[in-house]
C-alpha cells in the first residue's frame, strides 16, 4: 500500500512510429510538487492528456487514491478531483473572465441542468468565483470578455479556474509561460504554499521555478523516464545536463 | 356587376413558365372579352402550398375576391381549393386536376376547365391499345400526380405492363432509368416527366441510342419544354385536350392573337388559361356572381367558345372533352406539336361516379 | 539618421477601450532592441500595429523608410517585417513542411537552413502542426517567420515553452543573426538573456513607453520599478 | 434598461400592436400575417437555443417544424374523420383540442431530436450542418413518397384546432395564442441563457475542451439544447397547421429549414429578439415587395445583401449595438 | 436481371458520380479548401448553364459557349468575392449563410429577367453526340464518356494545385488563420479572389456540360447545391481525393438504389408497394449514406482527423 494519491506504471502510448510514452511509471505524493520536465517533444503534455483522460493509453494503468481510473471518461476524472492547466490556454473566449471561472464554480457546487436561476444571482457562486480570481489577482479584470484579456491574464485565469474547482490534485502543464518575470516570481510563491492543498504535477521549462519548487524531479526524454531524484540529483546528473538543461544552468 | 378575381401562380422560380402562360392566356381572353367589370388581383405562390394557403386567404379577406383561380400544381391545389370552396367562393381550376377533388371531395364550387390527372391518360392507354402495342414501359416521379397518371393509363391498356418505374421528384439524370429501359424489350415508353425533368429526359434518351417510341400526356411535351428539348423531341406523341392546330374559329382567335401580343406560341396551359376567363366571362354575362346558385348554374353551362371545340362539364364540374393524339415536328425552325389523331371523343375521368353532390 | 522603425507617440484602440497611449520605439539597421513591459502593459499590442494587424488611431509609423500609416498586413510584411507572433499560431491543418512554404520568399533562409537551425522540425517534415508538442510550434513559428527572410525579425515571447537547451540555441542563433546584421524586436520574459543581446531597451506601462535607453542605463532601480524585479 | 432590452420591449409591442390596429381596420389578413410571423418566430427562438447559444448549426430543423406541423395535421383529422389513430395495442383517437396537440407535438419532436440530436452530434461543425439536413432530408423524402397522409399533395384539416372558452377560428384570438406562446417560449429562453444551463451550453460552444476539464460533458449539455430547440420549433409547426388548415411536406424541406435560418440569421444570432425581427421583416418585405415587380425576389435579394453588408450582428445588431448575449 | 444491365448501371453510377464530382469541383475549393459557405454555388453552375446556351445559340459553337461559360462565372465570382464576400470574412460563418442565400435570388430573378422564364435549348455538339459501343456490347453515350474525362481532369488538377502548389498551401493557411498568413506578406485577399473565381469557373463549366444533358432553366442550381455539399461532406472537407471518392460513391448509390431497390423489395411483398417503398427508400439513399458515413466517420471519409 502505497501513500501515493496519483500513481502512473508502465503508461505507453504511441502515435504512429513515435513512443510518446514508453513505460511511464511516476507517482505524486500528498503535499509534494513533483516537477516533470523533459525536452520538447518528450511526451510531457500527453502524459497530463492520458491521466485527465483526454487521450487514451494504449497500455498501463493510472490509480487515483489506490482506484483504478483509466476506464473513466475525462469529465468522471475531473470530477473526481483532477484539475488540470492547458499548455496553450484553453478558455471560453466569449464570456467574461468571472464566467469563466463560474463555469467551474458551478459544475462543482452541483449540477449543470438547473435551467432557470440565472447564474450570476447566485451570491454564493459568484462570491465563490471572486474569491478564486483574487487569488491570481485578476479580480480587477473579472467582467472583462476573456478574449480581451492579454495574453498573461488568460494564463493567471487558467490557473483561477483550477483552483476553483477545489481539485485532490493539480496537473500543471506550463503555468509559468507567459507570465512576466515579475508575474513568475509571484506564482512561484503561491505554488509554493498551493502544495498544503492539494500536491502538484508540475510540467515546466522555467528552471529557476523548478528548482525553487520541487520536492521531486522527473526527467521525461523520448517517452520515458530517465531520472526522477531530488534537485540536486537532477541538477547534477551528467545525463539530464546534456539532454535537458545545458550547461548554464548546471 | 363587378367580379374581383383573385389569381394565385407561380410567377417566380423554375415553375414561373406554366404560371405565366396560363396569366398571359386568361388575361388575354379577358382584354378581348371587352368586359371592364371584371378585375383580377394576381399573386405569386412561390410554389410553396402555405405561401398559396395565405394568398387565399389574403384574397378572400382582404381583397374581397369572388372568384379564384391560377394554380398550377395538384399540390398547391390540394392546399388551397377546400379552403376556398369552404368559405363559399369559386375556385375556377386552370389547370391541376387531383383525382382527391375530382372524387370524394368536390364541390359545387370548384370548377376544372382543364383536365383530371388520369383523363389524358386514360385516353392514351385506350389509344395504345388500339394500336396494337404490346408491352409498355411505363415511369413517372414518385408523388401523388405522378400515381394517379400512371393508374389513368394502366386504366384502359390491355397490353403488358413490362415496367413501371417511379423516380425522385426533381431528379434530373436519368441514366440508369434508360438503360432499364433498353433492357426491357418494351415496344413503348409511357412516360409523364413535366417541366425541367422532361427536358433532362428526353435530351438523354435522344443520346443514349435507344430506339423505342416514346409518349406520353401532354405536359411531358408540351411547348413550353419543346423549345428546350429541341430536335432530340420529333417524332415523340403525346394526348392532349388541345392542340394550336384544332381548327376552330376561337382556337385560331387564340393562336393568331397570343402569338402577336406575347411573341411566342401558345401552351396548352396558355390555351387552358384562355379557356377558364373565358368561361368565367360568360357566367358573369348571365348572372350576378353574389348571388352564388345563379352563378354556380350559369358556370356549369360552360356557354363559351373554347380553344378545343365542344366543352362541357361532367356531374363532379370537371371537363367532358375530346382528346387528341399528337406527334413532336418541326414546322420550318419550330419544334411543335400536330394533331395525328383522336384517342376517345367525349372523354370524362372514372372519379365522378364517386362524388356526390 | 534614418532608422528601420520608428514609432512616435503611436495610440491604439480595441473598440472603444484604447490600449496604447502613446509609445515611441526606435531600431536602427543591425540593431537588437529589447520591448519589455509587465503582463497586459501593451506589448503585443504594439507588435500588432507594427505588423497592421491593429490600425493605430494617432501617432506615426515608420518602417524602412516608408509610412505604414495605409498600408495592409501583407504590404508592409513584404517590406520586410517577419513575425514571430505571441501564442505561436502554426496553420493547423497544414504540415511542418507546408506551414514553411507557405511563408518562404527568397534569400538567404529555406528549409533547408530553417533544418539546420532545427533539425525537430526536418524530423517532424509532414505531420500536421497541431499535433506537434509546444516546443515544436514554437520551433516552426521562428523557422517560419525567417522564411520570409525579413529585414526585421519581431518576437513575441518566442523562447516562451522551450526547453532550457533549446533555448540557449535559440538565443545563439540570435547573436548569429545578429551578428549577421539582422534588426531584431524582441520580448520576452527572460531579463537575463534581453539585456545581454540588447542594444537598446523600451519599457511599457499602461499603454506608454515609460523608459528607453541603451540597455546599460537598465539600472535595477528601473527594473524593479517598472517591472518588478 | 440597456438599449437591446428597448428595442426588444417595442418589437413586442409593434407585434401586438398592429393586428389589433388591423382588427379595427377590418384588415383580417394584416392579422393572418402578424400570426404568421409570431409562429416563424416562435421556430427561430427555438433555433436560436441550439445554434445561437449552443453554437449546433442544425441546417434540419424543418424535420421538426415538420413533425410539429404533422402531430397537429393528423390528429386533427383523424378526429374529423372519427378513425381512431391507433387501434392495436390501445386505441387512440385524434383530438382537435390544443391543450392536448401540444403535449404530442412537444413529444414527438422532443424525441425525434434526441435521436437525430444523439446521432449528429458525434459530428461537428460544417458536418453537424449537413448530417443534420440528412436526416430532414430523409423524412422529405419519406413524407412525399408515403401515401397515407397525402405524399406530396399534403393534408388539409379544414378546422382549426380548438381552445377551451376560445374561438379560434376569429384571427385575432388566434394571434393572441401564438403571441402569447411567443412570449412564453421568449421568456424561457431569457431565464434559459442566463442560467447555469445556458452558461454551461455557451461554453460548449466555444470551447467544450473547457467543459470537459471542470467535469461537464459537453455532449449532455448539446443533446439537452437541441432537445429543447426542436421541441420549441415543434410547436411552431403544431401552430402552423392550424394557421394555414393544412400541413404539407414542404414542411419538411430544406427550404423551410433555410427559412428559419435566415429568420434567425437576419434578425442576429444568439439575439433574445433575433428571430422576431427576422421573421417580421422577411415576411414584410415578402408582402410588399410581392406588389412591386415580377421580379420581386430579385429586390429582395438585394435588400437582404444590403442588410447583411451593412448590419453586423443583424437587425438587433444594427438596432442595439452590442454583442448580444454572453 | 442480366449482369450486363448490372455492369451498365454499375458504369451509370460511377459515370453519374463523376458529374457529380464536376457539380461539387467548385465547392471543394471554395468551402472544402478555403471554408466559405457559398449557397450560391448553384447560381454559378446556372450562369455557366446560361452563358453557354446564349453563347452557343447566339454563334452557332458549342465550343465557344464552354468558353464564355468559363469566363461568365468566373467573372460573377470575382464580383461577388470582392462586392460581397470580402466584407464579410472577419463576421460570423452564418453571415455567409444569409449573403450567399441572397445572391441565389438575385441570380435567380436576374436570370429569369434577362432570359425569360422558359428554359433554353443547349445540346450536345454534333461531335460528341451518338453512342459507342463498349466492350461487352453496351452502347454508351459518347458525350457522357466525355465528361468523365473532364472530371478526371478537373480532380487531377484541383488535386496537383491544392496539395502539390504554394498557392494551395497558402489558401489552406488562410482558412486556418487569414490574419497571420497576411502578416507573413501574402496578399491573401487578392489570393481569395482568385480562388473564388476559379471555383465560380469550375460552377460554370460543371453548368455548362451538365446542363447539355439537363434542363437549362431558372432553379436548376438548387438540387446541385445540396447534392455537392453531401458529396463534399461525405468525402471529408478539404480533401479532393475525398470529393471524387464521395462522389462516386454517392453516385452508385443513388443509380443502383434506384434500380435494385425495388426489385428487392419486389421479392418480399405485392409489386406496388414494393415500387413505392423502394423509390421512397431509394430517393433517401444518399441522405442515408450520408448519414451513416457521418456517424461513424464524423469526419467523413478522408477529413482530417482531430
Ligand atoms: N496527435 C498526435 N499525432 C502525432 N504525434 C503527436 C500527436 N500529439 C503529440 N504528438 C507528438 O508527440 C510528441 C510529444 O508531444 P507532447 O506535446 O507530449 O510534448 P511535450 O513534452 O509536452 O513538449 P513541450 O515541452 O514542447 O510542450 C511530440 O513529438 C508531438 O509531435
Ligand atoms: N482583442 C482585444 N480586445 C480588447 N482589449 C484587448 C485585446 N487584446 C488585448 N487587450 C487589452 O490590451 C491591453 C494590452 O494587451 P497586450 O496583449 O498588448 O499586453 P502584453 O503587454 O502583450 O501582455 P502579456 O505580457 O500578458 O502578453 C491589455 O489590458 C489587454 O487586456
Ligand atoms: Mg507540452
Ligand atoms: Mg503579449
Amino acid at each position: 500500500m502505497s501513500s501515493a494519491i496519483l500513481e502512473v506504471e508502465d503508461l505507453s502510448k504511441r502515435f504512429g512510429a513515435l513512443m510518446a510514452s514508453d513505460h511511464v511509471t511516476l507517482d505524486l505524493r500528498p503535499g509534494e510538487i513533483h516537477a516533470l520536465i523533459g525536452p520538447n517533444g518528450a511526451g510531457k503534455s500527453t502524459l497530463i492528456k492520458q491521466i485527465v483522460g483526454e487521450l487514451h493509453h494504449d497500455a498501463g494503468t493510472i490509480r487515483f487514491n489506490g482506484r483504478r481510473i483509466d476506464d473513466l471518461d475525462a469529465e468522471a476524472r475531473a470530477k473526481m478531483g483532477l484539475a488540470r492547466t492547458f499548455q496553450v490556454s484553453s478558455l471560453a473566449p466569449e464570456i467574461s473572465a468571472l464566467h469563466n471561472v463560474l463555469l467551474a464554480v458551478q459544475a462543482v457546487e452541483g449540477s449543470v441542468f438547473r435551467f432557470f436561476k440565472p447564474v450570476i444571482r447566485d451570491k454564493k457562486l459568484v462570491a465563490a468565483a471572486m474569491d478564486n480570481l483574487m487569488r491570481v489577482g485578476l479580480q480587477d479584470r473579472a467582467m472583462v470578455r476573456t478574449a480581451d484579456l492579454s495574453h498573461g491574464e488568460r494564463r493567471q485565469l487558467e490557473m483561477a479556474i483550477a483552483l476553483a474547482l477545489k481539485p485532490k490534485v493539480f496537473l500543471l502543464d506550463e503555468p509559468m509561460a507567459g507570465m512576466g518575470p515579475d508575474g513568475s516570481q509571484q506564482l512561484t510563491k503561491f505554488l509554493a504554499r498551493l502544495r498544503d492543498e492539494a500536491p502538484i504535477l508540475l510540467v515546466e521549462h522555467d528552471m529557476d521555478a523548478v528548482f525553487a519548487l520541487a520536492d521531486r524531479i522527473s526527467v521525461l526524454v523520448y517517452g520515458q523516464i530517465i531520472a526522477t531524484g531530488s534537485v540536486d540529483e537532477i541538477r547534477n546528473s551528467k545525463k539530464v545536463r546534456s539532454a535537458y538543461l545545458g550547461e548554464e544552468l548546471a | 356587376e363587378p367580379v374581383k378575381v383573385g389569381m394565385i401562380t407561380t410567377l417566380s422560380g423554375g415553375g414561373a413558365g406554366l404560371g405565366i402562360d396560363v396569366r398571359d392566356g386568361f388575361m388575354l381572353a379577358l382584354k378581348q372579352s371587352g368586359n371592364n367589370d371584371i378585375t383580377v388581383v394576381i399573386e405569386d405562390d412561390q410554389r410553396k402550398p402555405d405561401v398559396a394557403v395565405q394568398l387565399a386567404d389574403k384574397m378572400i379577406q382582404s381583397d374581397k375576391v369572388d372568384v379564384l383561380t391560377g394554380i398550377i400544381w395538384s399540390n398547391l391545389a390540394m392546399a388551397v381549393v377546400p379552403a376556398v370552396t369552404q368559405q363559399g367562393k369559386f375556385y375556377l381550376s386552370p389547370n391541376a386536376g387531383p383525382s382527391a377533388l375530382a372524387g370524394k371531395g368536390c364541390h359545387p364550387n370548384y370548377f376544372n376547365v382543364s383536365w383530371q390527372n388520369d383523363a389524358m391518360n386514360e385516353a392514351a392507354g385506350k389509344y395504345v391499345s388500339e394500336q396494337g402495342v404490346g408491352k409498355v414501359f411505363l415511369m413517372a416521379p414518385n408523388y401523388p400526380a405522378g400515381k394517379d397518371m400512371m393508374n389513368g393509363f394502366k386504366r384502359f391498356y390491355k397490353g403488358e405492363v413490362v415496367e413501371e418505374i417511379y423516380t425522385k421528384l426533381g431528379q434530373t439524370d436519368y441514366a440508369a432509368e434508360i438503360a432499364q429501359m433498353r433492357s426491357s424489350g418494351a415496344d413503348m415508353i409511357y412516360y409523364f416527366l413535366p417541366g425541367g425533368m422532361g427536358i433532362s429526359f428526353m435530351k438523354q434518351y435522344a443520346g443514349s441510342g435507344v430506339t423505342v417510341p416514346v409518349m406520353g400526356p401532354s405536359f411531358s411535351l408540351s411547348q413550353d419544354v419543346l423549345g428546350a428539348i429541341g430536335d432530340a423531341a420529333i417524332g415523340a406523341k403525346n394526348t392532349s385536350h388541345w392542340s394550336k392546330d384544332i381548327d376552330n374559329e376561337a382556337n385560331k382567335k387564340f393562336v393568331e392573337t397570343f402569338q402577336a401580343e406575347y411573341g411566342r406560341l401558345p401552351s396548352i396551359y396558355a390555351s387552358q388559361g384562355y379557356d377558364t376567363a373565358l368561361l368565367l366571362v360568360s357566367a358573369a354575362a348571365k348572372a350576378d356572381v353574389k348571388d352564388a346558385d345563379a352563378f354556380r348554374a350559369a358556370l356549369k353551362e360552360a356557354d363559351f367558345a373554347s380553344t378545343r371545340g365542344k366543352f362541357k362539364f361532367g356531374p363532379n364540374n370537371h371537363p367532358i372533352q375530346d382528346v387528341f393524339v399528337r406527334e413532336v415536328v418541326k414546322e420550318g425552325d419550330v419544334v411543335t406539336n400536330k394533331i395525328i389523331g383522336v384517342a376517345a371523343t367525349d372523354h370524362t375521368d372514372v372519379y365522378a361516379a364517386e362524388c356526390k353532390m | 539618421m534614418s532608422k528601420l522603425l520608428t514609432l512616435e507617440n503611436v495610440t491604439a484602440f480595441y473598440g472603444a477601450s484604447q490600449a496604447l497611449f502613446g509609445v515611441n520605439l526606435e531600431i536602427g539597421k543591425g540593431e537588437v532592441v529589447a520591448l519589455m513591459g509587465r503582463n497586459g502593459m501593451g506589448k503585443t499590442t504594439t507588435i500588432r500595429t507594427i505588423c497592421r494587424m491593429l490600425p493605430h488611431s494617432s501617432g506615426r509609423i515608420f518602417f524602412a523608410g516608408q509610412n505604414l500609416e495605409k498600408m495592409p498586413s501583407h504590404k508592409a510584411a513584404r517590406l520586410g517585417l517577419g513575425l514571430v507572433p505571441e501564442g505561436r499560431r502554426c496553420f493547423s491543418g497544414l504540415t511542418v513542411h507546408e506551414n514553411l512554404l507557405a511563408a518562404s520568399r527568397d534569400g538567404y533562409w529555406t528549409f533547408q537552413q530553417v533544418s539546420e537551425l532545427f533539425p525537430r522540425l526536418s524530423e517532424r517534415r509532414d505531420q500536421f502542426a497541431n499535433t506537434l508538442s509546444g516546443g515544436e510550434q514554437q520551433m516552426l513559428s521562428i523557422g517560419r517567420a525567417l522564411m520570409t527572410n525579413p529585414k526585421l525579425l519581431i518576437l513575441d515571447e518566442a523562447t516562451e515553452g522551450l526547453a532550457p537547451v533549446v533555448r540557449q540555441e535559440i538565443w545563439s542563433a540570435m547573436f548569429k543573426l545578429k551578428d549577421e546584421g539582422l534588426s531584431i524586436l524582441v520580448i520576452d520574459k527572460s531579463l537575463r538573456e534581453l539585456t545581454a543581446i540588447a542594444d537598446h531597451c523600451a519599457i511599457l506601462e499602461k499603454g506608454a513607453t515609460c523608459w528607453s535607453g541603451i540597455t546599460a542605463d537598465l539600472v535595477p532601480d528601473i527594473t524593479d520599478r517598472y517591472l518588478g524585479v | 434598461m440597456t438599449r437591446e432590452t428597448t428595442v426588444n420591449i417595442a418589437l413586442a409591442i409593434a407585434l401586438l400592436a398592429v393586428p389589433i390596429g388591423a382588427q379595427f381596420a377590418d384588415h383580417p389578413f394584416i392579422i393572418t400575417l402578424s400570426t404568421k410571423v409570431a409562429i416563424f418566430a416562435i421556430a427561430g427562438v427555438g433555433l436560436n437555443i441550439a445554434l445561437g447559444y449552443g453554437g449546433l448549426i442544425s441546417f434540419g430543423h424543418a424535420a421538426f417544424f415538420g413533425l410539429g406541423g404533422y402531430a397537429a395535421g393528423i390528429l386533427a383529422s383523424q378526429a374529423l374523420n372519427y378513425e381512431p389513430l391507433v387501434t392495436w395495442p390501445f386505441e387512440i383517437q385524434g383530438t382537435t383540442q390544443m391543450l392536448i396537440i401540444w403535449p404530442v407535438a412537444l413529444c414527438i419532436c422532443g424525441a425525434a431530436a434526441l435521436v437525430i440530436g444523439a446521432m449528429s452530434l458525434r459530428t461537428g461543425g460544417v458536418y453537424f450542418i449537413m448530417i443534420t439536413l440528412a436526416f430532414a432530408q430523409m423524412i422529405y423524402y419519406f413524407a412525399i413518397s408515403w401515401p397515407a397522409y397525402g405524399g406530396e399533395d399534403g393534408l388539409s384539416i379544414y378546422v382549426r384546432s380548438k381552445f377551451p372558452g376560445l374561438n379560434t377560428l376569429d384571427p385575432i384570438t388566434f394571434f393572441a395564442i401564438c403571441f402569447a406562446l411567443l412570449i412564453a417560449v421568449l421568456g424561457f429562453s431569457v431565464l434559459l441563457t442566463h442560467s447555469r444551463f445556458g452558461l454551461a451550453l455557451s461554453a460548449a460552444r466555444q470551447n467544450p475542451q473547457r467543459l470537459t476539464s471542470v467535469g461537464v460533458r459537453p455532449f449532455q449539455v448539446q443533446l439537452t439544447a437541441f432537445v429543447i430547440s426542436g421541441m420549441i420549433t415543434g410547436l411552431a409547426g403544431a401552430l402552423y397547421a392550424d394557421l394555414n388548415r393544412f400541413v404539407s411536406p414542404a414542411m419538411f424541406s430544406w427550404h423551410t429549414s433555410g427559412e428559419i435560418m435566415i429568420f434567425v440569421i437576419l434578425g442576429g444570432v444568439g439575439r433574445l429578439f433575433g428571430p422576431l425581427a427576422g421573421a417580421a421583416l422577411f415576411i414584410l418585405l415578402e408582402h410588399l415587395l410581392g406588389g412591386i415587380t415580377e421580379f420581386w425576389q430579385f429586390l429582395l435579394g438585394m435588400l437582404l445583401l444590403l442588410i447583411v453588408l451593412f448590419a453586423r450582428g443583424g437587425l438587433i445588431g444594427l438596432l442595439a449595438g452590442g454583442r448580444g448575449n454572453v | 436481371m442480366s449482369t450486363i444491365l448490372l455492369f451498365e448501371q454499375i458504369l451509370n453510377g460511377l459515370q453519374f458520380g463523376i458529374m457529380l464530382f464536376l457539380m461539387a469541383a467548385g465547392l471543394t475549393l471554395v468551402f472544402g479548401v478555403m471554408g466559405l459557405i457559398n449557397l450560391a454555388h448553384g447560381s454559378l453552375y446556372m450562369v455557366g448553364a446560361f452563358a453557354c446556351a446564349a453563347v452557343a445559340a447566339a454563334t452557332g459553337s458549342f465550343w465557344l459557349g464552354v468558353a464564355a461559360s468559363l469566363a461568365a462565372a468566373a467573372a460573377a465570382g470575382a464580383v461577388i468575392e470582392v462586392a460581397v464576400i470580402r466584407r464579410l470574412y472577419g463576421r460570423d460563418h452564418l453571415d455567409q449563410v444569409l449573403a450567399t442565400f441572397a445572391l441565389i435570388l438575385v441570380f435567380s430573378e436576374g436570370t429569369r429577367w434577362i432570359f425569360g422564364s422558359f428554359p433554353l435549348y443547349l445540346n450536345v455538339p454534333a461531335s460528341l453526340s451518338g453512342a459507342v459501343i463498349l466492350p461487352g456490347g453496351v452502347a454508351y453515350p459518347t458525350y457522357r464518356l466525355a465528361i468523365i474525362v473532364v472530371g478526371i481532369i478537373v480532380a487531377a488538377g484541383l488535386f496537383a494545385l491544392i496539395g502539390k502548389t504554394r498557392i494551395g498551401v497558402q489558401i489552406r493557411a488562410g482558412e486556418a488563420d487569414r490574419e497571420m498568413i497576411a502578416a507573413l506578406g501574402i496578399d491573401i485577399a487578392r489570393l481569395y479572389t482568385f480562388v473564388f473565381a476559379l471555383g465560380a469557373a469550375l460552377a460554370g463549366l460543371a453548368g455548362a456540360l451538365v446542363g447539355t444533358i439537363q434542363s437549362v432553366q431558372v432553379g436548376m442550381g438548387e438540387p446541385v447545391l445540396i447534392l455537392a455539399f453531401v458529396v463534399i461532406v461525405i468525402g471529408g472537407i478539404g480533401s479532393i481525393k475525398g470529393a471524387l471518392v464521395g462522389a462516386i460513391l454517392v453516385g452508385l448509390t443513388d443509380t443502383l438504389g434506384r434500380f435494385l431497390l425495388p426489385s428487392l423489395f419486389a421479392t418480399m411483398m405485392s409489386e406496388s408497394d414494393a415500387t413505392s417503398i423502394g423509390s421512397a427508400l431509394a430517393s433517401m439513399s444518399i441522405y442515408i449514406l450520408m448519414a451513416l458515413v457521418l456517424i461513424f466517420r464524423p469526419r467523413g471519409l478522408f477529413g482530417a482527423t482531430n
